[in-house]
């Protein structure tokens, strides 16, 4: 089903960093944000969602009880690293079910530092026995696709040097700092060959967006962006590896859930990897978004490595990626991490990127995924 | 819950219906799985139901201890929480190796991390953790067979 | 908006208590069960939604594992106490809104012994100070409601006595145990007046759902129940001072969420409580239950007492309320809580409640009240 | 925040912006409080917007000291977590104190359990409470003025 009659209207965000802000803080900047984007106020939205993994029960009442009284239902999302689309997800549902028209959707997240506490996902043996780092996962993805097809360290390390770069631009970014070749390649390894400077920052911030319809909006005036396709899906069966798997089939081999998910959300758009002007993507290390490239169809298989190291993904390429500087330098403050590639996504269709646009940016995608294989994608237009 | 169970000295295996013990004094182990009679595939650990197609007519299988290094990394950090390998940590590999029975499993990789490639030959071992004074695992790990099946 | 063409086809329970049993294990127990009762296999399942309150990220997707691959979105839904009203309502505005059409809302909590941790809710500050005791705010508002109406501790065992005596004819209850009014009021005070024998235990259980639009549930037959009306909202400022409260206006005083909730349900259903023939309320204290009569419209303001009293809220009774125990005797797993309510009006409404039955049940109200005001309302035709 | 910024003797208010001592021995306090010009609706502690309408136009003021009991109860078990009061413990009462600014106030009640009536006249009193050896808070809690408004 098309939900083409449904559009952003106001898109808002607290920058991405380590803040003494508490979340309450945070959330009630990015919705004041969005609100005044959108031309509305708190008492025009109908219903509320926020995502979050870490913050506690009812977090998304405590945050928007900043905003003033209201009865409207609010609920607590998650999805794991997806879980901002999944809200997003409720929110169009919501709006297409004609229940409500106008929808606030917040992501915060304020994230403990260093490694996720492991009891999350992962069971008590699988903790004792040292199989709890989410890194190590991540690269036996990339240890075999460089056995397979010749990925090196230098193309994995490009994506990191282009991530870094591109936030430099970039107010909402944590790092907002260059590096060189030679300083990725020389970060410590975390696992390899993951180094340091090549994966996500659990940091804290917030997104928000008001979704309505396209009926709504064109009543409003205001500069809204349809969304084209807003697609939530988990791993199929021996789809993925990713962590906390304990195992995996050797028989079968499902297609795997990015591939999965973006080929649903072209359907429903009715469009391709070449209709797309620009995308932000799940680069929860510099491996991954080489993989994502194969994944959503910039280029074949085993073809990644060469695409980035070509320079095609950069904000000047022919498929611009992560120009946010992505979760590598951007951060990612899980809850918050794929509203806020949308929040950039409407930043680049209205051409208000500044120095990090993408000339005539006309369609976009974002792209998360995360524990459990729950995967996101969502398609733009304007 | 079945290391309460034991007396202080005995060892409870890491997850129960996952690894079994061939041997008084652990020296040989055999991982645990089981095949589902409807389609064929094989789980780690002793399920009730079949995760690919939710069948539960399940037979318990050994998964055999012979298998390929399908891909691995080598851990460079502690891991967080309860991890209870050497102390001061040490660097130590993590693979996923393919078992002729039809699975791959994630496993720790014994042995020098500067050696592991993809396709060696693995086999399993026996791995003892030792949790606080009283409680005892029988874990497993993978360490190098000789050989390339690469 | 009208829900009238969405269905119950299929309802399924673990029971609530303490078992040894994973949140997995009591999870696929109760989906399984309402899949066979819908006469439906896992892959006819279009997308899911866990509710928990408890349960760490993910969870439904992991618990949902093992009823084989799949690659629907599963989403993890959290309202507080009002989380399972939360998550069927998700149900019903995905299929309204025409993107899937049978869906799967799944309640699981295994919650921990004794005083819920208090850092979920209450600040800092509050816990040092001690005013972090769930019964502490339940209390005062009986205080206050036996100054103004004069409503005794003896009414308010009567609620115990009666819900505890109702769950000794059903299976799924935690007590399963007739305790005497002496008894009762026996029973050391918690928080005066309430009584360790008058408030919910908080325990473990499943309960699940299968949602389906009328249209489907016809061609397959089986004995679908209509969900006339499904309502979340939360509290109004100042109109509510459940915990964690820590004020409350002493100049405005909104309409409360439970009357404001139940108004809208029956505004949505086009009835009134008189057309209702059975409901399952939050008997979060003995005392909640008899604010809930008044609140729901089942009597006037401080006639809750004696109503009770007259034994009209007794199965025989003319508004026979918590038919299954109620929290306080079937117990409250959170996440499970209002989809087990629903589950036992789907079981009164097609004639299948035993011992426990009321005679000719048609219509029926499940309520479910919360921290931050947390509400929601289901009504339920059949 | 403010606790680890203070010497090991100084006492910080139990929360930002919510208490404040009138004397250095911390015999006297003032609850503070916001009012909307807005709306005129007043609100605990010092907040930057109101909880009513939204609005962040708003004034500072003290909630005052003596107010009247609305309603109360005993709590009779420990409450869980870090409750920094007598140990063992002591059953205590807690009530909702309407203040003369517009506001009911939750607030932990000194005094006999068995004395507390709906109507007492209540006054604002300072509560000093120790967190293991370096950390002291300035709370409050309400305590019997004699008389009642009832
Ligand atoms: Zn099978
Ligand atoms: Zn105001």
């Amino acid at each position: 089903m098309n939900d083409s009659d449904i559009v952003i209207l106001g898109a808002g965000i607290h920058p991405f960093g380590r803040f003494d802000a508490s979340a309450q803080d945070l959330g009630a900047h990015a919705a004041r944000a969005a609100l005044a984007d959108a031309g509305l106020a708190w008492s025009d939205i109908e219903a509320a969602y926020l995502s979050r993994m870490y913050l506690p029960a009812t977090s998304g009442a405590r945050i928007l009880r900043r905003l003033g009284g209201t009865d409207i239902p609010i609920v607590d999302v998650e999805a794991a690293c997806a879980s901002g689309g999944a809200a997003l997800r409720q929110a169009v549902l919501a709006i297409r079910s004609q229940d409500v028209e106008t929808v606030l959707v917040l992501g915060v997240e304020k994230m403990p530092r260093g490694f996720m506490d492991p009891s999350m996902i992962y069971s008590p043996w699988q903790i004792r026995m040292g199989m709890s780092m989410n890194p190590a996962y991540w690269s036996m993805r990339a240890m075999r696709h460089m056995h397979d097809y010749g990925t090196t360290q230098s193309q994995i390390a490009r994506v990191a040097w282009k991530n870094h770069r591109n936030s430099v631009h970039n107010p909402n970014a944590m790092y907002r700092k260059e590096f060189s070749m030679e300083e990725i390649l020389a970060s410590p390894l975390v696992c390899d060959p993951i180094r340091r400077l090549e994966i996500c920052a659990p940091n804290d911030g917030a997104a928000a967006l008001v979704v309505t319809t396209g009926r709504r909006a064109r009543q409003l005036g205001g500069n809204p962006v349809t969304i084209a396709a807003c697609i939530h899906t988990i791993a199929r069966y021996s789809a993925d590896f990713r962590c906390p798997a304990d195992s995996m089939s050797a028989t079968i081999e499902n297609t795997g859930p990015t591939a999965l998910t973006a080929r649903k959300a072209y359907e429903t758009a009715a469009i391709g990897p070449d209709d797309i002007d620009c995308f932000e993507v799940q680069d929860t290390d510099a491996f991954c978004e080489i993989e994502i490239y194969e994944e959503i169809g910039l280029c074949g298989l085993g073809q990644g490595g060469p695409l980035v190291e070509a320079g095609h993904t950069d904000i000047g390429g022919r498929y611009p990626v992560n120009m946010s500087g992505g979760l590598i330098s951007k951060g990612e403050p899980v809850g918050a991490s794929h509203l806020g590639q949308v929040v950039e996504l409407v930043g680049q269709l209205r051409g208000q990127a500044g120095a990090r646009q993408v000339a005539d940016a006309r369609t976009a995608m974002a792209h998360v995924l995360g524990a459990g294989g729950n995967c996101a994608v969502t398609i733009l237009r304007h | 819950m079945q290391a309460e169970s034991t007396a202080a000295s005995a060892v409870a295996p890491i997850n129960d219906g996952m690894v079994r013990s061939l041997d008084p004094a652990h020296g040989q182990i055999e991982l645990l799985g089981s095949r589902c009679a409807t389609c064929g595939e094989v789980s780690l650990g002793t399920n009730a139901v079949c995760l690919n197609c939710g069948g539960d007519n399940i037979e318990s299988i050994a998964l055999g201890s012979e298998g390929t290094l399908w891909t691995f990394t080598v851990v460079r950090h502690r891991p967080p929480g309860n991890y209870l390998g050497p102390d001061p940590f040490e660097p130590f590999g993590v693979g996923l190796v393919e078992l002729p029975s039809g699975l791959r499993v994630m496993t720790p990789l014994d042995g020098d991390i500067s050696t592991f490639r993809i396709g060696d030959k693995v086999r399993l071992a026996p791995w003892l953790l030792r949790e606080g004074e009283d409680r005892r695992w029988l874990a497993f790990r993978f360490t190098a067979a000789g050989g390339s099946a690469a």
